[in-house]
């Protein structure tokens, strides 16, 4: 379904000096990855590792510096207009973090569900009516709603306006970038379970972005970690969590809190915060909070590797 | 270091901004649909003395040369001959400036200081008594006509009450008999570099009126601002954090909210600058001040363009100038300023 | 054991442009010494209100009612300028914000040194790389001269603590101090604090709707729900026992990284404020709801030592 | 916040009434001149020589100017050409400004910096400035002197909506929208403008003042209506010769542009309060 | 000290260029060869003159021992240098020297003027601008530039009365006495004289009333009627030769219309302007040419309203009113202009002619006026007041046929017109008589074909404080104050 092969998307920020030379930053560096229909790929990292700019690339919303995106595999990088509207906003829809945000607040629900319905069909007013109907209904609203502003809606309500706007062209893939990140647990749990629903129905591709593992264990099929721009880690979902291959996904996943009161706190097993992308070093990135490192690390390539069968990882050590 | 590299890039940008100026006004004045020859003339020429005017005065020449020779000549400081006073305008508004600089640094500081005082106290007592008042007293300011409001200071200070004068910079009668030397242009200060109190208390006499007529617009500006500013920055959640962490409230208003408050309100303070520039043009004109103002409108009236273009470059230039200075001191202030 | 700090039916009122609201019922409830009391609940239900309570951080249009003890005495517009920033210190939620981004680190330490410890300005000087250190910032000239911004959110958030350890507070109160940064950082964070509550001996009122984080640091959880405080329990009731169908709820809500579980979420929403009268506020999404819970709110009772539960449902009677 | 309660809230608030008064029997005045002016002639400029310079009270409840015309009739034709001035001015500067604003915005790039380096250009000059200027080339008149005014004011609101837009742009529903494929034309209509159009609006307000404010100091200075026709800046001017010896002449034309002038100024703060959450106070202190 | 106060500011200050404000200065520091006074001519600089019979040659004797203020004596050769320059630098009032062929001293006192064409040479060197002897030692100074830029800075190299000590020419402007004027002094007369610009008409007045200024003009009228009864100031009037004249455009429909024009005439509030604009501080000429002036139009009565006529007039023209509008054009800074124009407009009106009236700046206007007079105003207002003393001034300039529209502002093409005056011009200096004929024939024929109507003349009002006596204000030059001529009251 969506395909990705050595992408990279470099930003140029200014660096402080008098005359402040530009740097690169290097948001995405070298990623490849595919995902088969009807697959949840989590994308998993720290702020800042690149996962959004990742996945805005995929949907076109900010254009790769280099690399090749394929959908449904037809090449959609650098897409515009009618191109794009055919080929990639057909196919992939996106829901983002904040459900405020994500709606504007000065049109209705009714409008804001069929906007891309008025972008890609020739349907009229009265059926896409009927059609937003059905597609809030899917998504546990109902015609009350319809005629409702996103201000007088809670989060999670939005958040479901926005899955349904992303569910109208009946896309293949959906973009799912941190969708509950905001939300309240007991209406994070609401939307993931819709989310699994819809899933089932359309045999729809996630891609879906978390620093939650704990989320990700639920919804996911495979998961792909990510540090400052490029993949640790990949493999599926249980196995990456369970059985994690490289030092760092294991230290994401010993910092999470287990809900359960029996376990002691104890102590963090990495310190400081990821470096400035800007300053890139050579070899591993993560040498410098990795508590394995060896001098050796900053000289190995740390590209990705097939360590078993469906698994790899970017550590030498694994 | 990250400030000085901000500050070059302002200046370049400044700089770019003042050739646009030069290369608008330039244009603006030169369509105009009037005869500069005429008015180099005087009234009642002949027809030789006409064209002879506008030779001299390059009028038959593309507006595309007659733009390179002026900027060229403006390069050089010459901002040309006047066709009204037949000086050069240099020379002209290098003389109004004197006395429009005195009025506006003097109605500036009254609005700066009354404005942030009032900004302040209103700032901290939001929606009591005293903020309703000044607020009124604000919104009154930026409303008054200056032009009206002076000649109703006139009607109360000059006419009924009789305690101050009705215009001018200096009574003729004072400048007879107390002569002073003019050294800056500024008559408070030259009068007081002589000594020559009877004369200092006159000028300032001469003072209060236009001064406060000038002054009623900015203060209201700069209340207002300085008070929402401060309502805004009484709002963040590090004021919150001083608060919780009991710091004195003196300290939590005068110094971190009003630090925070000052730096976008100095963009009013530029502001208001330039309202007392060109506010000085309208006072000017009813205090017979012997301006630049009074200069420009004069010069506006009879369509003498070198002059228009000089006292528009000038406000212009030092309005753009005021404007960069604030942008330094606002990222001297607040260290997150980059761009 | 002496209680430190006592809500006693404590209510507040919001006057807005819309009516007043109630975003606080009836909220009694007291944190010991030396204890980690964690408040959870959803956005809104007015967690950090009740913990700003303390230190009176109200905005103007607050209606309170009812009474705070701090350490025995009510705290009222006098007292509780004795104890801000002497007894009591706040950790905010966003550290970028919570900081004066025109002040440089050193200058922040000092003003609260010099203006609450009364220390003179050499004393602070010796004091501030200290208590840098004791944050685990060890580059102390660099970030004593830093501007917030040029400091990482962890960072920052640090220098936040250190503030806090300035005051040797007998109260922390921490409201969301790690929900802005990394899990990575996060745990380095709660582990900080932990170690300082052991070191220090202090009380902290932890406010989190992580329920992972509850499960780690606390000793005794509240569970607010819109404005009302419906359960209070040592940690290992709560997620063992809960009792109010609210944190029952909840706590089926809540994923494990340790096992794929498919979620059961609570149905429906919080209403809003301005929709209650005198009810139990849960009943619309509650399952198992009866008469009186729409018409009377259920009262806080002990159910065994140290448990205590809002609901009809529960009240003495323990069903599990 | 939906614009019923926002006026409910306006209202309340005894500033907002007193300008919602002032302007509604401004309004009055100006649509229903014909009918409740005491003399209409004299209103238009036809002189009454006989009845020069009368104080007020009498026949002339105003007074009389130098051709013996009622000021009160005159202030209320008067009332035409300030509300309309004002509101010309705050219309057209305020759209080109948002058509300029939104695109330099949107776009960015090298469509954001000549766009705002052309604008930064007319900012350098202080307003009023740039209007006498360019209403002293037009040639005097009332429609130039709006158009002046105009050319001074978009900048200010291509400032004011490109920052709007800066800010939603990023939002995540313009996103959603570009991702559905919705045309960049589509987006600035249906998403930019709706919501950059309130702190336009609410400044509209504040500058329909200023506009009155600046058109009467134009005129004042002979660069704006022309006489005889009524209007205000233009009898305080007319008014300046006598003042000293006939204080109505220019007291009461002035008196009426200072209060339209402050309640289209307050009810604009009441506006910017309400609307702005930061301006509304949070903590106690 | 004696103080004017004065409206305007001053601008140029070159003694041969100058034809503005300054004159009111330069009269008090300069000398001219002759006086114009109540129509006749008084010897100043020159003691005697006399001319050849066909009047193109003119030889003027001067007077002895005359010093300039910088010390050299005055002599022919002064006069000759001081007229050159004024047509060498082709200034504004150079064309008054337009007859000269050439200038030459046989002597030390004795000055010959060698013309093209007869002209009243004493009549001109008595103009008030342009005709100003000023020391020959300025030529050292460096070129006409430099000499032109040492002038406007403040200096001068007159022989009158009065040496500049101050000049600023926007605020004050500073006299004192010259001790060595060959006229004397006595110590009745002011040693200083001020000029103080005041623009603010209320303020002027204000200043005489209360003694800070003693002479003072340009005032409002409705402050003068008021100061008439005021016991402390003494208001002088007397017609000054200022004249505001409406023109129609005859290029241009409706104008072009005899009858029209005829229409508008009759139909103007003469009475009203009179006593409205000018509170009565006014006359009105017969004709074109100033009352109080040679061959002033005695043998015609003046315009007077007459709405029959008008009506009558106007259907004659056969004109559709509905058809057109007309614009009438005036000076904005001037309120009399003003106010006539609104009651132009609101006589109009009655006729039912929808008029346009828009104030401009003079140069403005004019500059639309010269443009094309088919797309010029159809009306204009303007003021004419003379630079040489004689009826030529206004007739000619505003009345004879130009290949390039200066000032014939109406348009007006009539060679019996042009015809009678150019022989007129050449009859004043030798035989007046004739020529005040020829130049009332001018008038009878400009009444009949109404190009232009007279409006008003306005009077010259002065205010003097009453501590000042012997002030007499003389219509030639307008604004000026001989401060010589003052003494004080007490
Ligand atoms: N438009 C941009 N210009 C410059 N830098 C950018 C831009 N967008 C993103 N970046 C930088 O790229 C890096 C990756 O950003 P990205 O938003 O993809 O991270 P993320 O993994 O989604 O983080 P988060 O978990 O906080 O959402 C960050 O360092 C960010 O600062
Ligand atoms: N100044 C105010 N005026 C009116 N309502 C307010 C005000 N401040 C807070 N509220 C309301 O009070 C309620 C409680 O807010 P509070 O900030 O305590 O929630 P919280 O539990 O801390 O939520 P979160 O988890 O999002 O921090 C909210 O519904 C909020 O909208
Ligand atoms: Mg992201
Ligand atoms: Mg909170």
């Amino acid at each position: 379904m969506i395909e990705v092969v050595n992408l990279r998307k470099y930003f140029l920020v200014r660096s402080s000096g008098i005359w402040g030379r530009k740097k690169i930053l290097r948001a995405v560096d070298g990623i490849s990855f595919s995902t088969k229909i009807g697959e949840t790929l989590a994308i998993v990292g720290e702020s800042g590792s690149g996962k959004s700019t990742l996945v805005r690339c995929i949907n076109g919303l900010v254009q790769p510096t280099s690399g090749e995106i394929y959908l449904d595999g037809v090449k959609v990088n650098g897409l515009k207009g009618e191109q794009y509207r055919q080929k990639v906003s057909r196919k992939i829809q996106m829901v983002f973090q904040d459900p405020v945000t994500s709606l504007n607040p000065r049109m209705k629900v009714l409008e804001i569900v069929s906007e891309p319905l008025m972008v890609h069909t020739r349907f009229s007013s009265i059926d896409r009516k009927g059609m937003v109907l059905e597609l809030l209904e899917r998504v546990g609203l109902n015609e009350k709603h319809m005629y409702k502003y996103p201000g007088e809606l809670s989060g999670g309500q939005c958040q479901r306006v926005a899955i349904a706007r992303a569910l109208s062209i009946k896309p293949g893939a959906l973009i799912l970038d941190e969708p509950t990140a905001s939300l309240d647990v007991s209406v994070q749990a609401q939307v993931i379970d819709l989310l699994m629903q819809l899933q089932n129905e359309f045999d729809l591709t996630y891609l879906f972005v978390s620093h939650d593992i704990s989320v990700v264990r639920s919804i996911s099929h495979r998961t792909m970690v990510m540090y400052l721009g490029k993949v640790m880690e990949l493999g599926p979902t249980e196995e990456v969590i369970d059985n994690p291959l490289h030092p760092y996904t294991e230290i994401l996943i010993s910092s999470i809190f287990v809900p359960d009161p029996n376990i002691p706190l104890f102590r963090p097993r990495v310190q400081g915060e990821p470096s400035d992308p800007v300053e890139l070093l050579s070899g591993c990135l993560f040498r410098t909070r990795c508590p394995i490192a060896e001098n050796i690390c900053s000289k190995h390539d740390m590209s990705l590797k097939q360590v078993k069968d469906n698994r790899f990882s970017a550590c030498w050590k694994s | 270091m990250n400030w000085l590299r901000y500050s070059v890039s302002r200046l370049i940008s400044s700089l770019i901004v003042i050739f646009g100026v030069i290369l608008v006004v330039y244009v603006i004045s030169a369509v105009v649909p009037s005869d500069p020859a005429a008015l180099w003339v005087g009234p009642h020429p002949t027809y030789s003395a006409l064209q002879n005017a506008r030779e001299k005065l390059k009028l038959d020449l593309p507006l595309f040369e007659r733009f390179f020779y002026f900027f060229k000549d403006l390069l050089r400081g010459d901002l040309g001959i006047s066709i009204r006073t037949h000086n050069p305008v240099s020379q002209d508004i290098f003389k109004a400036f004197g006395a429009t600089f005195e009025l506006i640094l003097f109605s500036e500081f009254l609005a700066i200081i009354i404005g942030i005082i009032l900004g302040v106290y209103a700032g901290v007592y939001q929606n009591k008594l005293p903020d309703s008042i000044n607020r009124i007293f604000a919104v009154a300011g930026v409303s008054l006509p200056g032009f009206w409001f002076g000649m109703i200071l006139q009607l109360i200070f000059f006419k009924y009450l009789g305690i101050l004068p009705l215009s001018d910079r200096i009574d003729i009668v004072v400048s007879l008999t107390n002569p002073f030397k003019e050294i800056t242009g500024f008559y408070l200060i030259d009068t007081l570099i002589d000594r020559n109190i009877p004369a200092f208390v006159d000028v300032l006499k001469h003072l209060i009126l236009p001064a406060i007529t000038l002054s009623v617009y900015p203060i209201g500006l700069i209340t207002r601002q300085v008070r929402s500013m401060m309502i805004e920055v009484l709002n963040e959640n590090y004021i919150r954090t001083s608060i919780a962490y009991g710091i004195p409230k003196r300290k939590i208003y005068f110094q971190y909210a009003l630090k925070n408050a000052i730096a976008p309100a100095m963009v009013t303070v530029a502001l208001s600058f330039a309202y007392t520039l060109v506010g000085a043009f309208l006072v000017e004109l009813i205090f017979n001040w012997p301006g630049l103002g009074r200069y420009a409108a004069n010069s506006i009236l009879s369509m003498d363009y070198p002059a228009i273009v000089g006292v528009t470059l000038v406000v212009s230039i030092t309005y753009v100038l005021i404007n960069f200075v604030v942008d330094i001191l606002q990222a001297k202030i607040d260290p997150r300023i980059k761009y | 054991m002496k209680k430190l700090v006592e809500f006693e039916s404590y209510s507040l009122t919001f006057a807005t442009l819309s009516g007043k609201i109630k975003v606080l019922e009836n909220v009694s409830f007291s944190i010991n010494h030396n204890e980690v009391f964690a408040l959870v609940g959803e956005t809104g239900c007015g967690k950090t209100v009740t913990a700003i309570s303390i230190l009176n951080l109200l905005p103007v249009n607050a209606i309170r009612s009812g009474r705070i003890f701090f350490n025995g005495t009510e705290i009222d517009d006098k007292t509780v300028e004795l104890i801000r920033g002497r007894d009591v210190a706040m950790i905010f939620q966003d550290p970028t914000s919570s900081l004066n981004p025109l002040y440089t680190v050193e200058k922040q330490l000092m003003d609260i040194l010099v203006t609450r410890q009364h220390m003179s300005k050499k004393e602070a000087g010796l004091k501030m790389p200290e208590l840098l250190k004791q944050v685990q910032l060890y580059d102390v000239d660099r970030i004593l001269k830093s501007y917030p911004h040029e400091l990482s959110g962890g960072m920052r958030q640090r220098i936040m603590i250190a503030m806090a350890l300035a005051c040797k507070p007998k109260l922390l109160i921490a409201d969301e101090p790690t929900t802005a940064l990394d899990v990575t950082v996060q745990r380095q964070i709660l582990y900080l604090i932990a170690q300082i509550k052991e070191k220090n001996q202090l009380s902290i009122l932890f406010i989190t709707h992580d329920m992972g984080i509850v499960a780690q640091i606390a000793d005794r959880v509240g569970v607010m729900y819109a404005g009302m405080m419906v359960e209070i329990a040592p940690k290992k009731t709560i997620f063992e026992k809960p009792l109010h169908p609210y944190t029952a709820g909840l706590m089926s809500c809540i994923f494990n990284p340790k096992k794929k579980t498919r979620p059961k979420p609570i149905a429906g929403s919080v209403p809003s404020f301005n929709s209650f009268s005198n009810e139990c506020r849960f009943h619309s999404r509650c399952g198992i709801s009866r008469k009186i819970c729409s018409e009377i709110s259920p009262e806080l009772v002990e159910i065994e030592p140290g448990h205590l539960v809002a609901c009809h449902a529960c009240g003495g009677v323990r069903d599990d | 916040m939906d614009s019923i309660l926002v006026l409910k809230v306006a209202l309340k608030k005894p500033t907002a009434l007193f300008s919602v008064v002032v302007i509604a029997l401004t309004l009055f005045m100006a649509i229903f001149a014909p009918f409740i002016t005491p003399y209409k002639d004299q209103a238009l400029g036809e002189p009454n020589l006989s009845e020069r310079l009368q104080p007020p009270g009498g026949k002339h409840i105003l007074g009389t100017d130098h051709m013996g015309r009622d000021i009160l009739s005159r202030i209320i034709y008067g009332s035409r050409t300030s509300l309309l001035v004002g509101i010309t001015v705050v219309t057209f500067s305020g759209l080109i400004g948002m058509i300029v604003g939104i695109a330099a915005g949107y776009f960015g790039g090298i469509v954001d910096n000549l766009l705002m380096r052309f604008t930064d250009i007319f900012l350098a000059f202080p307003p009023l400035l740039l209007a006498l200027l360019i209403a002293s080339t037009l040639g005097k008149g009332l429609g130039n002197a709006v158009l002046a005014l105009v050319i001074t004011w978009w900048p200010w609101y291509a400032r004011l909506s490109r920052s709007q837009v800066l800010s939603i742009k990023t939002l995540a529903y313009v996103e959603a929208a570009r991702s559905a494929g919705v045309s960049n034309f589509m987006i600035m209509i249906r998403h930019i403008f709706p919501n950059c159009v309130t702190p336009v609006l609410v400044q509209a307000t504040m500058d329909m003042g200023s506009a009155i404010l600046e058109a009467a100091a134009l005129s004042f200075l002979g660069l704006g209506v022309q006489p005889p026709a009524p209007d205000w800046g233009l009898m305080i001017s007319e008014g300046k010769n006598y003042f000293l010896n006939y204080w109505w002449v220019p007291t009461f034309p002035g008196l009426f542009i200072f209060l339209l002038v402050m309640s289209f100024n307050l009810l604009g703060d009441v506006l910017r309060e309400i609307l702005d959450p930061r301006l509304r106070r949070r903590f106690f202190l | 000290v004696v103080i004017y106060a004065f409206g305007s500011e001053m601008i140029t200050l070159d003694p041969s260029t100058e034809f503005s404000n300054s004159i009111v200065v330069l009269n008090n520091v300069y000398e001219t060869l002759t006086m114009y006074a109540d129509g006749k001519l008084v010897p100043v600089l020159a003691t005697e003159w006399k001319s050849n019979d066909s009047g193109t040659e003119w030889v003027f004797k001067l007077r002895k021992n005359v010093k300039f203020h910088d010390g050299t004596e005055l002599t022919s050769q002064s006069v000759k240098y001081s007229i050159y320059r004024c047509i060498n630098l082709a200034g504004g009032p150079s064309y008054i020297w337009d007859s000269v062929e050439s200038i030459e001293t046989p002597d030390k006192y004795t000055v010959v003027f060698k013309l093209k064409y007869p002209a009243n040479i004493p009549l001109i060197a008595a103009s008030g601008y342009g005709a100003f002897i000023f020391s020959e030692k300025v030529s050292q100074i460096g070129n006409d530039q430099v000499i032109t830029d040492w002038f406007n800075s403040g200096n001068e190299a007159g022989s009158g009365p009065y040496v500049l000590a101050k000049y600023d020419p926007k605020t004050q402007i500073v006299l004192r006495k010259f001790d060595d004027y060959w006229g004397g002094w006595n110590n009745k007369k002011f040693e200083n004289a001020i000029i103080q610009i005041v623009p603010d008409p209320s303020l002027r007045s204000q200043m005489v009333t209360s003694g800070k200024a003693h002479i003072t003009r340009d005032l409002i009228y409705d402050d003068l009627k008021k100061l008439e009864n005021n016991p402390n100031v003494i208001v002088k009037k007397k017609p000054s030769y200022q004249v505001l004249y409406l023109f129609f455009n005859t290029k241009k429909p409706p104008f072009n219309n005899k009858d029209f024009r005829k229409a508008v005439a009759y139909a103007l509030p003469y009475d009203d302007i009179l006593k409205y604009v000018l509170l009565g501080y006014g006359t009105r000429p017969n004709g074109i040419i100033p009352k109080g002036m040679v061959a002033h139009a005695d043998h015609l009565e003046p315009l007077v309203q007459d709405l029959n006529k008008a009506d009558n007039f106007l259907s004659k023209s056969g004109l559709n009113l509905k058809s057109f509008r007309v614009l009438l054009t005036y000076m904005q800074s001037d309120e009399g202009e003003k106010k006539t124009a609104e009651l132009i407009w609101s006589s109009l009106k009655k006729l039912g002619i929808d008029t346009e009236i828009r104030p401009m700046n003079w140069e403005q206007q004019w500059a639309l006026a010269r443009s094309d007079p088919s797309q010029a105003q159809d009306m204009f207002i303007m003021y004419w007041w003379p630079t040489v003393m004689t009826p030529y001034d206004f007739l000619y300039s505003m009345f004879h046929t130009e290949d390039q529209v200066l000032f014939n502002l109406s348009y007006y093409y009539n060679d019996k017109v042009d015809e009678l005056m150019d022989r007129a011009v050449t009859l004043e200096g030798i035989n007046l008589k004739k020529a005040e004929e020829f130049y009332r024939m001018v008038e009878t024929l400009l009444r009949e074909d109404m190009p232009a109507i007279p409006l008003y003349q306005i009077d010259e009002v002065y205010v003097l404080h009453k501590s000042i006596k012997g002030f007499e204000s003389n219509p030639a030059y307008p604004n000026v104050v001989f401060f010589y001529n003052l003494e004080t009251n007490f």
